[in-house]
């Protein structure tokens, strides 16, 4: 039967391949059954993948990383998949976010009139939750293709979930550049392929050298994923999809399918390529468009006058951080530094996750009761709701991040390792950053202390709601205290590739 | 003898691109489409020649194919150009 | 002389798709792009690749087209003419990019290596014949599982978009033509036999159950054209357990495998299996394909999902 | 050289010629329906000649029967097509007439 | 080791023609048509690799691979166009670039 | 119970816990929210006198410490500066409370109000408590955010300019501070307050890389010091209601800042070490200039609230003035007035806030006479000035006395000049109004918004006499071991700072 080595199980009680099973089962039940049964099979799924996630950090905690091969073929035959620290940070979130979320759609999709957006929510949205969960493992450059357009069909169909002419078009805009995307990236994949004959990332990775070649795949498939996670030039799509969503599609969109593209460029840098040299203007070029999206996002965000575009925009210049990530790591000479900048940016990555999730939850909340996302509509919500302004609070120091927040812990580090590496134009990325995001935050803030005279407010929010979306927020200020098991996820024992380092 | 085949099989080609300048002039969409047709037919038999031109005889399903589905386009077409003929008069002087 | 046609298909392709590009009428452009489809099977067949051949021959003349054009009907104005300057901010970073590709391709090494060895090597192990097949179905086969979602997916997507939860909604006969229907009569049984035996080749020689799928939802989709109801005679419930078939079996295949050999999408022993996720694979294929055809050509029913 | 290898050389290059004047019919002729009608012979015939010329090589009983389904699906197709188009162009649907409602 | 270098070229022209299509057609469906041509390119680059191995017996896996990039690009390709098609019901227009009228209503 | 461990950490929560609860409080509850402030104070007052006792008699030493696993700790620690601080900042929430329950009677949002009053003061706790610069900055954008909605309570469009002014000033101070903390990270690692001197063994490695982060460091307290270029948000935040002004000058804000430059000066880098990287002269410079310029400022508001404003500008700035010397005396001067100047000043502020609230006064010009109408709080205001003029007894005089007294041992008599000008100046400004309330006749009616049995209702009339009272006994018993001045120097002693 199968050929090469049994497969590398350490702790024989965690499934992993279960995390893509479920969703996947829970999608296809949701589509066969009647509608009255589809929330509750969204939700029954909802909860056991978060439990399977959870089991499954715990034994990557306890055991460290794991590598499995698919249909018993080795590599590079058959796909592997990987999990590592890395992987089970990003599982982990889709987890949290992905649980919070569906506790928050069912109670969002109960009105009379969203009954027909339930019904194709839940598949949609469970197939989407498979897609990034084996985006997560993802262990073969061509799989990851196959995923990512997965991932892109199901994202872009959500995004128009609403039917509005804007909302559709901004689904259409999104998926074109998906799209384009993915044939940059399968262009790529080609390119690997004919210079080393393998698919698999960690064979890739120990093979492969430069030459233009490897120049060209590795520059192809950075456009593709820069594109798909609207770094600067390429951001331009992010803001209209994300903002004309349902709430708690737009907490997906921003809060974890931003992260699955970004995830792959990790994967793509530092597994596939990291052997093969990289020239370090390329890295400083990215880390540039990181710089001017960090600036340029934020300020986008400041001029809107509706909550849910400042927070689109918010997310172009919160990714703006992430790709800092790229000129830290390749042109600071002392390994610990690096580290320090690759927690950073995962942090950074993480706890934006939660805390753009429950921002644009609390809009949802917010536009369920006033039915406006206009800023100004938040003056008689303050009052109404104090919940939602709360979250929109911790969420937002969270986002400023302000101490003792998850963003505090992920831009304290950043600033670190900036300031180690001697790239000091970089650090205008945090400490400008920070200045504009307070501006925005507070922008949205400041509405809530003022009385409007006309208190003819508003419609009533679910309980569950409301207190999915403080969870979130909660959630994303108390990362911070944790970064212990983070920084551990992300450091040498469970962690198959470290940058600059070796396979183990 | 392959050769041959090979030869015949670009021939055919090169009739497609000289039939391409129908498509590229037009004038009305029916001309375009009925070029589309006679390269559906030419492609059946150049595939048919290039299968035995390169000694792969399944290509010849692939040739039974076109074969089979050109048909749909042309359907498809008809069902969508109601609105074309108007410009018939127009384009056919240019 | 194979040098020769080599370039003739190369020069050729290039200069199609720069016309489709540059075309000023949209229908121009349509017509142009079958062409270039055909020119493509003409490259996969002088690259020894029949399967993508056949594949192509099969979406390409058939699927693309009635796709492009229904939706072409549906777009365009009357007299809409795009037009068409030349923009040299943008062309020149294509060509840019073209030169920067052209270049490196020079290094593809002169000894490359693919994985055909490997998978030849391991191809007695499996119960198939055809590497490529087995590639499909085992070695790879947790790519055509996504793939099939993928398909799933797009179907659901439109079906969302469309606001409806059955493709019968958004359909409508087309007129009955007396021809059409007599030739639709003499075609689809005979399409359907391509099908069933471009399937049943799977297992041994190009073909398999993309291609047979294609040619099956070819059949549906041309039984619509030609003013039946094609899959509105189908159950609903029926409609939605075909369409997820295929996945749905590979999900099976992974539960079992996971349960009895604690690996996910490890074949069982015997050819069954794999004949029956095929099977299924195929069938929802062509589901699919027609109600992604199907699902977007709402015409006259369109609104009354909203 | 055979004599069925020239035999199917001389098919399948009269096979060609049809195709050349079916090419330079669509290319001179100066309307649509004569163009369809050039058309529509010499491809058939074209093909016709050329799936004669590779029966002689074709090797097999099934493999000829096969080259001949495919002459003949490539006949009835492109006479239905043409039909098609020439009906349709000969009685356009008036606007409104066919479904195309929300195309225009 | 010619053939390959000459449908390689092929390839990545087809990919960068279809790539200014797609970036100066304001049409949808031309967007559409445009990146079809550039997934045609980068299956071309695929197969002439596939082409190249230097043995008569072709490689197996990127043909595998392009046939799942077939099946993904059409269904693409078919959700694409029913979104532009929706989106020509609503607004009447088959462009991307009506945003800010739009939002106003 | 480890109480070394439970009573800095009680401390905090004392306030904190109490201010979650109060935000959840419905706005008619006044019973309850007054008791639990009213609790939570009281108790915190208990607590700091029961931790000086431990600390200043027992020798216990009360520290916190836990792993934020950056590479640095989360550290409370107890000494003797941070005791004073405490000292003040309980004492005068608690009045403060006192006087905002009877001057927000009847207004909106009083839950909010009082929420936030309660995080203001745990993060003022913090600040004083914090062991380590990070845990400082932690606490210090922790009261940013949470003085802001303070500031804009009144919901006026005025009220959001000033929020918006101050967020801006202050959100640019902590990027700042939040730079040079990191960065000294960087180059030192971990660095706790009772490690001073650790920065010598780095000094000529990192010369210039020490004093840009010195500068830095500054500039980002200096926002909340309201040294002069960065002093702007302080007069226009005066649309506060009085008992957050009082606050924010007084305790929470300015002193924040003043402390952190103490803490910066005297801990971090050591005042020697400062001192040899030549960092203390444009230090005392930048704070004199700021003495005289806040004084001439001053000088031109007709405005109660905004003279009192750039006074604060003017006299908070006499603490730096005292670190950035290096003397016994101006160490001592510098912490005893960081107390004196916080009595001093929230007095006249309770005072303008009665003036407004009993007669709706807020220009000096109105003030005329008003010493016949409300003649208890025209007194306190007036020994308040006499205090801040720095006439003997009074507290004012003692820390200016000290901080002379400095300026000569520390051979920089252009400080002694700097001294006396700005005390003429205080007594420009000052003096014309005391002398318009008690021999000037009023012009008009008064036009009465509150009445009550006595002058002002008794809720406000009761912490001013509190904190006045405060400020005649630090200035006639400064002598005594217990007093302000007594603690300073012990905490100079503590420091290493001899006479």
């Amino acid at each position: 039967m199968p050929v090469g080595a049994p497969p590398e199980r350490y702790g024989n009680i965690t499934v992993p391949e279960l995390l893509i099973l479920i969703p996947f089962t829970g999608a296809i039940l949701c589509f066969l059954f009647p509608e009255v049964l589809r929330r509750l099979t969204g939700l029954l799924s909802a909860a056991l993948i978060f439990s399977n996630s959870a089991i499954l950090t715990r034994s990557i905690f306890q055991d460290g990383a794991r590598r499995l091969h698919l249909g018993g073929w080795t590599e590079p035959l058959g796909i592997g998949m990987s999990i590592d620290g890395l992987s089970i940070l990003f599982i982990l979130l889709t987890a949290v976010v992905g649980l919070l979320v569906s506790i928050y759609s069912a109670s969002f999709f109960s009105a009379a009139q969203e009954q027909v957006l339930a019904r194709h929510f839940w598949p949609l949205w469970l197939f989407l939750w498979g897609a990034l969960n084996s985006l997560f493992f993802v262990s073969d450059i061509f799989n990851a293709y196959v995923v990512m357009e997965l991932v892109g069909i199901s994202a872009a169909a959500l995004a128009a979930l609403s039917g509005t002419s804007a909302s559709l078009t901004a689904a259409l805009r999104y998926f074109l550049l998906t799209m384009a995307g993915s044939m940059a990236f399968l262009l790529g994949v080609g390119f690997i392929y004919a210079r080393t004959g393998l698919l698999d990332m960690y064979l890739v990775g120990t093979v492969a050298d430069g030459g233009p070649l490897m120049a060209m795949a590795l520059g192809l498939m950075t456009v593709a994923l820069i594109m798909k996670t609207a770094l600067f030039p390429f951001h331009f799509w992010l803001p209209p999809a994300h903002g004309e969503a349902p709430a708690p599609v737009s907490a997906i969109l921003s809060g974890l399918v931003i992260k699955g593209s970004f995830y792959l460029l990790l994967r793509i840098w530092f597994t596939v390529f990291q052997n093969s040299t990289v020239t370090t203007h390329a890295a400083a070029l990215i880390g540039l468009l990181g710089l001017i999206a960090v600036i340029w996002g934020s300020y986008q965000a400041i001029i809107q006058t509706r909550l849910k575009l400042i927070i689109a925009y918010s997310s172009i210049g919160q990714v703006g951080y992430l790709f800092l990530l790229f000129p830290l790591i390749f042109m600071t000479p002392d390994p610990a530094w690096k580290t320090e900048a690759w927690t950073a940016c995962i942090f950074q990555a993480i706890s934006h996750g939660l805390a753009k999730a429950a921002l644009f939850l609390a809009a949802g909340n917010l536009i369920q009761a006033s039915g406006t996302d206009d800023l100004r509509s938040m003056r008689n919500i303050a009052d109404k709701l104090p919940m939602t302004t709360f979250t929109l609070a911790l969420a937002g120091v969270s986002l400023m991040g302000l101490p003792p927040s998850g963003g505090f812990v992920a831009k304290w580090m950043l600033l670190q390792s900036i300031l180690a590496s001697g790239q000091w134009w970089l650090a205008a990325a945090p400490i400008l950053g920070g200045l504009l995001t307070a501006a925005y935050v507070f922008k949205i803030l400041s509405q809530s202390f003022v009385s409007d005279d006309k208190k003819s407010c508003c419609g009533n929010v679910s309980f569950v709601m409301e207190k999915s979306a403080l969870l979130l927020a909660l959630f994303s200020i108390l990362i911070g205290f944790r970064a212990n098991e983070v920084i551990f996820l992300l450091s040498e024992p469970v962690f198959f590739i470290i940058p600059g380092g070796q396979s183990p | 003898m392959n050769n041959f085949f090979l030869a015949m099989a670009l021939f055919l080609v090169l009739n497609i691109l000289a039939g391409l300048w129908r498509v590229l002039k037009g004038p009305n969409p029916a001309d375009r489409m009925v070029a589309a047709q006679l390269f559906g037919t030419t492609g059946v038999a150049t595939l048919l020649l290039l299968a035995q031109a390169l000694e792969s005889p399944f290509i010849r399903n692939a040739a039974l194919l076109f074969a089979l589905l050109t048909v749909m386009t042309v359907l498809a077409f008809i069902r969508n150009t109601s609105y074309r003929l108007p410009e018939d008069e127009h384009n056919e002087n240019l | 002389m194979d040098l020769v046609f080599d370039l003739i298909i190369g020069l050729s392709l290039a200069g199609v798709s720069w016309r489709i590009v540059r075309a000023r009428e949209h229908f121009q452009a349509i017509v142009l792009f079958i062409t270039f489809g055909l020119l493509l099977s003409l490259a996969w067949t002088r690259l020894k690749s029949p399967d993508i051949a056949i594949a192509e021959a099969a979406v390409g003349a058939g699927l693309a087209g009635v796709l492009l054009m229904d939706t072409l009907g549906a777009l365009s104005s009357p007299r809409e003419r795009a037009k068409v300057v030349i923009s040299l901010k943008l062309l020149i970073p294509c060509l840019f990019l073209a030169g920067l590709m052209a270049y490196s391709i020079l290094y593809i090494p002169e000894d490359f290596q693919g994985l055909g060895i490997v998978v030849r090597e391991a191809l007695p192990q499996t119960h198939l014949e055809y590497p490529i097949t087995a590639v499909l179905l085992d070695f790879r086969g947790y790519d055509t599982w996504l793939e099939l979602g993928v398909l799933l997916v797009a179907v659901l997507g439109v079906l969302c978009i469309r606001r409806t939860d059955n493709i019968k909604g958004t359909m409508l006969p087309a007129p009955a033509e007396p021809v059409g229907s007599w030739i639709v009569k003499l075609l689809l049984p005979l399409m359907v036999l391509i099908g069933g035996y471009l399937l049943w080749l799977g297992a041994f020689a190009p073909g398999g159950a993309f291609q047979g799928g294609v040619v099956l939802a070819s059949a549906g989709v041309m039984l619509w054209q030609s003013g039946h109801p094609s899959l509105g005679l189908m159950p609903r419930l029926w409609w939605k357990i075909l369409l997820c078939s295929g996945f749905l079996s590979f999900l099976i295949l992974a539960f079992s495998s996971l349960f009895y050999t604690d690996q996910l999408l490890t074949h069982p022993a015997t050819k069954t299996w794999i004949l029956g996720v095929e099977y299924a694979a195929t069938l929802s294929i062509a589901l699919c394909l027609i109600s992604l055809v199907l699902g977007s050509p709402a015409r006259n029913h369109e609104n009354k999902g909203v | 050289m055979k004599i069925y290898e020239i035999l199917s050389v001389f098919f399948c290059l009269s096979g060609g010629i049809f195709f050349l004047a079916g090419t330079l019919g669509l290319i001179r002729f100066p309307d649509t329906y004569s163009r369809l009608h050039a058309l529509t012979k010499a491809d058939n015939l074209g093909l016709g000649f050329i799936v004669l010329g590779l029966i002689f090589v074709a090797g097999s009983i099934p493999e000829s029967i096969k080259l001949v389904l495919t002459w003949l699906l490539a006949m009835i197709g492109s006479s239905s097509a043409c039909y098609f188009i020439g009906n349709h162009m000969y009685h356009p649907p008036k606007a409104g007439e066919n479904e195309d409602g929300s195309g225009i | 080791m010619t053939t390959v270098i000459i449908y390689a070229l092929t390839a990545t022209t087809l990919f960068s023609v279809g790539l200014y299509g797609f970036a100066i057609h304001p049409d949808l469906i031309r967007k559409i048509v445009s990146l079809n041509i550039m997934a045609g390119g980068a299956f071309l680059f695929l197969i002439s690799l596939a082409y190249h191995t230097g043995s008569p017996e072709v490689d197996p896996v990127p043909q595998a691979m392009v046939l799942t990039g077939i099946v993904v690009t059409i269904s693409a390709t078919a959700f694409a166009l029913c979104l532009a098609r929706r989106i020509k019901e609503k607004t009447g227009q088959c462009l991307l670039e009506h945003r800010r009228k739009d939002t106003e209503t | 119970m480890n109480l070394n461990f439970w009573l800095p950490i009680l401390m905090l929560s004392s306030s904190f816990f109490t201010g979650l609860i109060i935000f959840f409080l419905k706005e008619e509850s006044t019973a309850l929210r007054t008791t639990l402030n009213l609790a939570g104070s009281i108790f915190k007052v208990f607590a700091v006198h029961f931790m000086a006792y431990r600390l200043l008699v027992l020798d216990n030493i009360h520290q916190v410490s836990f792993s934020m696993g950056l590479g640095f700790d989360f550290v409370l620690r107890v000494d003797f500066l941070s005791l004073m601080f405490l000292a003040l900042s309980s004492n005068l929430w608690l009045v403060t409370t006192i006087y905002s329950v009877g001057y927000l009677e009847g207004s909106p949002n009083r839950s909010r109000f009082f929420g936030f009053f309660s995080l203001c003061v745990t993060a003022s706790t913090g600040i004083a408590l914090a062991g380590n610069l990070i845990t400082f900055f932690i606490f210090y954008e922790f009261l940013t955010l949470v003085t802001y909605p303070l500031v804009v309570h009144r919901e006026t469009r005025e009220a959001l300019e000033a929020g918006r002014t101050y967020l801006w000033y202050t959100i640019l101070g902590g990027a700042l501070l939040f730079l040079g903390v990191v960065w000294l990270q960087v180059i030192t690692g971990p660095l706790d307050f009772v490690d001073t001197g650790a920065l010598e063994a780095l000094g000529r490695e990192y010369h210039v890389s020490l004093c840009i982060i010195f500068l830095i460091l500054v500039m980002g307290l200096g926002v909340k010091a309201a040294l002069v270029p960065l002093h702007g948000w302080l007069p226009v935040a005066m649309v506060a209601p009085a008992p957050v002004s009082a606050l924010l000058h007084a305790v929470a804000v300015v002193k924040a800042g003043a402390f952190g430059i103490v803490r910066v000066v005297f801990d971090v880098f050591g005042r020697d070490f400062a001192g040899f990287l030549g960092l203390l002269g444009p230090l005392a410079v930048a704070a004199s200039f700021t003495i005289i310029f806040g004084s001439l400022r001053a000088l031109s508001q007709t405005d109660l609230k905004k003279r009192l404003a750039y006074s604060t500008v003017s006299q908070v700035s006499y603490i730096t003035l005292g670190t950035a010397v290096i003397a016994y005396f101006s160490a001592v001067g510098a912490i005893v007035h960081l107390v004196h100047q916080g009595i001093m000043k929230i007095t006249l502020f309770f005072c303008a806030g009665n003036f407004a609230e009993t007669l709706g006064l807020h220009n000096i010009r109105d003030l005329r006479g008003v010493g016949r109408r409300m003649p208890l709080t025209a007194i306190m205001f007036t020994l308040a000035v006499f205090g801040m003029i720095g006439t003997p007894p009074m507290a004012g005089f003692i820390s200016k006395w000290y901080l002379g007294l400095g300026a000569l041992e520390g051979g920089s008599a252009w400080i002694l000049v700097i001294l006396v000008v700005s005390s003429l100046l205080n007594s420009a400004y000052f003096l014309p109004i005391v002398y318009s309330m008690w021999f000037e006749l009023p012009s008009g009616q008064w036009k009465t918004i509150r009445t009550s049995r006595f002058e002002a209702p008794l809720m406000l009339l009761v912490p001013p006499m509190f904190t006045v009272g405060a400020a005649v006994f630090a200035g006639l018993f400064a002598g005594s071991n217990w007093s302000p001045l007594g603690l300073a120097r012990q905490i100079a002693f503590g420091m290493g700072i001899y006479p």
